[in-house]
């Protein structure tokens, strides 16, 4: 609930940032336009409104049928303890989308396990190399056609 | 498990014998396990090792080794995946003879809950070691682990070290009520996963 | 009061002198022989009571299943440690890695020798018996810091490292503490020593000065065995196993002898030096009491003194956790050490005014 | 746009060579398997001589691929499969999936539930605590403190498995309700438990606290100040170390925690004494929490929902997070409407935690490293997953 009020709160006052034509339907939940993006976290973490100080989430979503990845940012801010869910939307085929390093420390790390499991690059990251599997690893486990002989499907 | 008697009676020399018998029960009284712990197992095995309630320490197991070099059990306890298969067999290979392998919990002994859809986890500690003692659980409890100790003790104790140096002996499912041979499981788990009805 | 003479350990040094190649040989086989044995006994019963002060104070019951109470246990552990495969890691040292555990418990072997048990109890009394001591006892250091450089490992390295600046560190207060005790004594005899105390401890004789002395030393000497607080060279949450990382099956087993030997020759030190060594315990007036302490042999004394103190080691051992390298030294050279050497100048501040208890 | 992907082998052979006189730096490996990265984290060390000059952790040594798994398992049975992450606050863990769920389908639980899951939630809490705290003697040094964490974590331990029937993994809250009522003496024995463990805990700052040498080593140590524990994700008690009450269990007040008084526990600092202290204060509010509810447990059905009813959540993004033991932990479920999750994602405490160590233990001694993790109380399984 308080989501969807935060929701509409930033639509209003970050109104060219949000896109309002999505391929997929949500509802409480912001989507921010690719070109804009690191941007708008910039300023949302410095507006004293929001005070998004802590980020506290970072994941994607595989949406094979819509050629797309949803990279999902759960901000949280501690002075106003309210959260919000900031959704960009990455070409399938491109999934290229700049790093909030700089913004968040903990990016960093988040970005990088999303890149080992999803296979997505993040522009200017200091150290992007994968996190829980070898490097030699071949594919990106979570995406949805990733395909592996030693794993036994049920 | 095979009887103690046809074993040590054959054709020895009692001095021999006797050695014999003297370094198994030295041998089996004091396992000194390795700290190897994964996952959730490893907590019930430190509840086993190190808690004042079950105290390994009564079998004279609970001085736990850091060096794999000193250390002569290894008791896997958790998942294993991928990634760990390399420094887990370095670990056993490190690891002086005689050396003892228990696996305890069903993620080291199939791959447990993690056993379909998982792309690193290893189903079966026993494809990478070889294992004496299965422990079953999911964590097993400290009482278990102790059952697997005991029953190591007396695999240990029917050892012959002079005659059949190489010999191992079949592995076992510390379960009740007397050890299951592990290959009885492992073709009743080959059936099970080729026919795909379980779950 | 008796009248323990010392005549006979004279005549004993005289003699071997002049005895034959085999005699010599024969004596000190003997005295091999003999130490083996003791160690071997002392060291299996010390960490058998060891497991089970651990566990009376970890609310456990220790090794009970080999054995009556479990008695068997540390033979049991010695024989599978003897048995268990050795190995030298690929890249080490060769002959560094093989020689080092002998080092080492061929200095607590060494130190032995000079162990006053009793009166007539001793296998050479030397005149410079504490210098002895002091002196052989540190070659130890020797044996850790080979073992930590020729295994092949950096763990084993920065414990090996480690090691050396503690125990050269902690040397100092030790030999401090001691040439504070030979003001007072006037010897480096380790028997005279024992028998300056036949009027009372020194613990207690030297108004706070020598108390200080012999808190200093019990410190010093629990760094020196590497007993937690000061664990630091195979502190196991920090290093693994340390400077034995590499070493498995007997070769273990020497450092395991070397420590607990050590255990027993420090405690035996601090006995000596402190509490009397083997003397009985008066209190000046009870002649009756007095009586039925004498007729307690000396040996008895000795390693009843000496097993109190191995248990107050074992008590501080399983209570406190460890200090910080940095700590460690900042604590030997910023306060043991200006402290013992102010000790010692009011040491002999006090013997040059004869102002210690005479009794 | 160059986007430069690197290599774990890349970076452990970048090391200065050419220099042959002076100090050198050089790598150390600490882990897999080393009693003091708690399981099987790896930190490669760059060091010179005992001070650390980088922190590199290796991660994935037990990843399980949870998340994967959790693609094709209905949602009652992604339940299990958070007991084997943080297996020291499995019953919050339990709870943060079922809250998703019911937050999802607009399910409503009565009072007991919430009762009862709260009660299990702090005693889960103090399971954590008192184990870390015998854990974290034993990273210092000290042996004796490990047993007496794990003797009375194991009182309640037998509590626990008298109504969960289980010891460590309970998988006891399920969505809608719990699945099994409180037995009978239950509320007997943690009232007993209460009287037994107030005084324990005065004796663990005796040991442990009041210990100089612990004093020395933890004051000052790995501080992380509150703008950077912010930056860095961290949440829980290493968060609050750093002075700021970020805590669910007060700001979003979810179960019967808006019934109950306790305070958040803050500290100054941000070094490890603070997160030490913070825990074992903890211990004291949790023990409040119970004591309060336990004495009146409202009457009522223990499950709103039979067992075997399938859970399939409406489309879209569902999303809540729970204050477990370590910090906040994030349960995010996309569904397409199907009965298992189309993506599942834990937002692990110790995995954001974790990081803040690149940071706090440069420039210190390994000693300090080992402290520090310690007082982050990591589980790795949660931080792999």
């Amino acid at each position: 609930m308080i989501i969807s009020i935060l929701k509409d709160a930033i639509a209003s006052k970050y109104e060219s940032f949000v896109m309002q034509d999505s391929k997929v339907s949500i509802d409480t939940n912001v989507i921010i336009k690719l070109s804009k993006f690191p941007e708008f976290m910039q300023l949302i973490r410095d507006d004293k409104d929001f005070k998004f100080d802590i980020l506290l989430d970072h994941t994607a979503v595989d949406y094979i049928d819509e050629n797309v990845f949803h990279l999902v940012y759960h901000l949280y801010s501690s002075s106003y303890n309210h959260q919000v869910i900031v959704l960009v939307e990455v070409p399938r085929d491109k999934p290229v989308v700049s790093t909030l390093c700089n913004i968040w420390r903990i990016a960093e790390w988040q970005e990088r396990e999303v890149f080992d499991l999803f296979g997505i690059l993040y522009n200017n990251h200091p150290d992007l190399r994968r996190i829980f599997l070898e490097d030699d690893w071949v594919g990106f486990p979570l995406r949805k056609n990733y395909k592996d002989n030693f794993m036994l499907e049920k | 498990m095979e009887n103690l008697n046809s074993l040590s009676t054959n054709n020895q020399a009692v001095i021999l014998t006797n050695l014999e018998k003297i370094l198994n029960w030295a041998r089996a009284n004091s396992l000194w396990p390795l700290t190897f712990g994964t996952s959730c197992c490893a907590i019930e095995m430190m509840m086993a090792t190190g808690s004042a309630h079950y105290d390994l320490s009564r079998f004279g197991a609970e001085v736990v080794r850091v060096s794999p070099r000193q250390a002569d059990v290894l008791i896997v306890a958790g998942t294993i995946v991928k990634r760990m298969a390399k420094p887990l067999k370095m670990l056993f290979n490190q690891m002086m003879d005689p050396k003892y392998v228990i696996a305890t919990g069903s993620c080291t002994i199939s791959g447990g809950p993690f056993i379909y859809n998982s792309y690193t986890t290893i189903r079966g500690v026993d494809k990478l070691i070889p294992v004496d003692v299965y422990v079953p659980g999911c964590p097993p409890r400290p009482e278990a682990l102790f059952w697997g100790i005991l029953v190591l003790q007396k695999m240990i104790l029917q050892n012959s070290l002079f005659k059949n140096k190489k010999k191992r002996y079949r592995p076992v499912l510390a379960a009740l009520p007397e050890g299951i041979c592990i290959e009885e499981i492992h073709s009743e788990m080959k059936n099970i996963l080729k026919s795909k009805k379980y779950l | 009061m008796i009248n323990y003479s010392l005549d006979n350990f004279a005549n004993l040094v005289d003699n071997s002198n002049n005895s034959t190649v085999f005699e010599v040989v024969f004596y000190i086989l003997s005295i091999f022989i003999t130490c083996l044995i003791f160690i071997s006994i002392f060291v299996m019963v010390v960490v058998y009571i060891e497991r089970k002060v651990a566990a009376a104070f970890q609310c456990r019951v220790g090794p009970n299943r080999v054995g009556w109470k479990g008695i068997l246990q540390s033979v049991a552990d010695l024989l599978k440690l003897l048995t268990k495969e050795k190995i030298t890691p690929l890249y080490s040292d060769k002959f560094l890695h093989f020689i080092s555990p002998m080092l080492c418990i061929s200095a607590s072997f060494m130190t032995l020798l000079i162990v006053p048990f009793s009166p007539y109890i001793q296998i050479i009394n030397i005149d410079m018996g504490i210098l002895y001591w002091s002196a052989v006892s540190s070659l130890g250091i020797l044996g850790i810091l080979l073992a930590g450089w020729s295994s092949y490992n950096k763990w084993s390295l920065i414990s090996a490292v480690r090691a050396a600046s503690q125990l050269i560190s902690y040397e100092l207060s030790i030999i401090l503490s001691v040439l504070t005790m030979i003001i007072f004594t006037n010897t480096l005899n380790i028997q005279k020593i024992v028998l300056s105390q036949l009027n009372g401890c020194w613990i207690w004789r030297g108004h706070l000065v020598t108390l200080i002395a012999f808190t200093i030393f019990f410190i010093a000497s629990i760094a020196e065995l590497n007993k937690i607080p000061f664990d630091l060279p195979e502190g196991e949450s920090e290093l693994g196993a340390g400077f034995h990382t590499e070493y498995s099956g007997m070769q273990f087993a020497f450092f395991f002898l070397a420590e607990y030997v050590n255990l027993f020759i420090t405690s035996t030190i601090i006995v000596i030096l402190f509490l009397g060594g083997w003397l009985p315990w008066h209190i000046s007036g009870f002649s009756i009491f007095n009586e039925l302490m004498d007729s307690i042999p000396p040996i008895i004394w000795l390693l009843l003194k000496v097993s109190i103190i191995i248990f107050v080691i074992m008590w501080i051992r399983w209570t406190l956790p460890r200090l910080r390298i940095d700590h460690l030294i900042l604590l030997e050279w910023k306060f043991l050490l200006p402290t013992s050497l102010a000790n010692m100048v009011l040491a002999s501040f006090l013997v040059l005014n004869n102002l210690y208890f005479y009794v | 746009m160059t986007i430069h992907l690197k290599t774990l082998n890349e970076i452990l052979h970048n090391l200065d060579e050419k220099k042959h006189w002076g100090t050198k730096e050089y790598f150390i490996n600490m882990g897999p398997q080393h009693p003091s990265t708690h399981g099987v984290l790896r930190f490669v060390l760059k060091l010179e001589g005992e001070i650390i000059k980088e922190i590199i952790p290796i991660l994935g040594y037990i990843h399980r691929g949870i998340e994967k798994i959790g693609e094709s398992v209905s949602y009652r049975n992604f339940v299990h499969l958070t007991d084997r992450c943080d297996y020291f606050s499995s019953i919050i863990n339990n709870w943060a999936v079922s809250r998703t769920i019911e937050q999802a389908l607009n399910m409503e639980t009565n009072d007991r539930i919430e009762t009862i899951r709260t009660i299990f939630a702090e005693i889960q809490r103090i399971q954590s605590h008192t184990m870390w705290w015998g854990v974290f003697g034993m990273d210092l040094g000290a042996f004796t403190p490990f047993f007496y964490g794990f003797r009375d974590r194991e009182f309640l331990t037998s509590i626990v498995e008298e109504t969960c029937g289980s010891r460590l993994t309970m998988n006891y809250i399920q969505p809608g309700g719990v699945l099994y009522d409180i037995k009978s003496n239950f509320i007997k024995r943690i009232k007993q438990y209460i009287q037994y463990l107030r005084p324990r805990i005065e004796e663990y700052e005796k040991l442990i606290s009041d210990n100089v040498i612990v004093q020395k080593r933890t004051e000052n140590i790995g501080i992380l100040p509150s703008e950077k524990a912010l930056s860095f994700g961290s949440t829980g008690p290493v968060l609050r170390a750093s002075g700021i009450p970020l805590d669910l269990r007060k700001n979003d007040s979810y179960g019967v925690y808006d019934k109950v008084k306790f305070s958040v526990v803050i500290g100054t600092k941000g070094d490890s004494w603070d997160r030490y202290w913070i825990r074992i204060e903890e211990m004291r509010q949790s023990l409040n929490i119970i004591e309060q509810l336990v004495d009146n447990i409202p009457a009522g059905k223990h499950m709103v929902t039979k067992y075997t009813t399938k859970i399939k959540l409406p489309v879209g993004y569902h999303h809540s997070s729970i204050e477990t033991a370590r910090g906040i932990l994030g349960i995010f479920v996309a569904s397409d409407g199907m009965e298992n999750p189309y993506r599942i994602h834990m937002r692990s405490p110790n995995y954001n935690n974790l990081w803040s160590i690149t940071d706090m233990a440069v420039g210190l001694k390994i000693s300090d490293l080992v402290t520090i993790v310690s007082t982050l109380d990591l589980i790795i399984p949660d931080v792999d997953r």
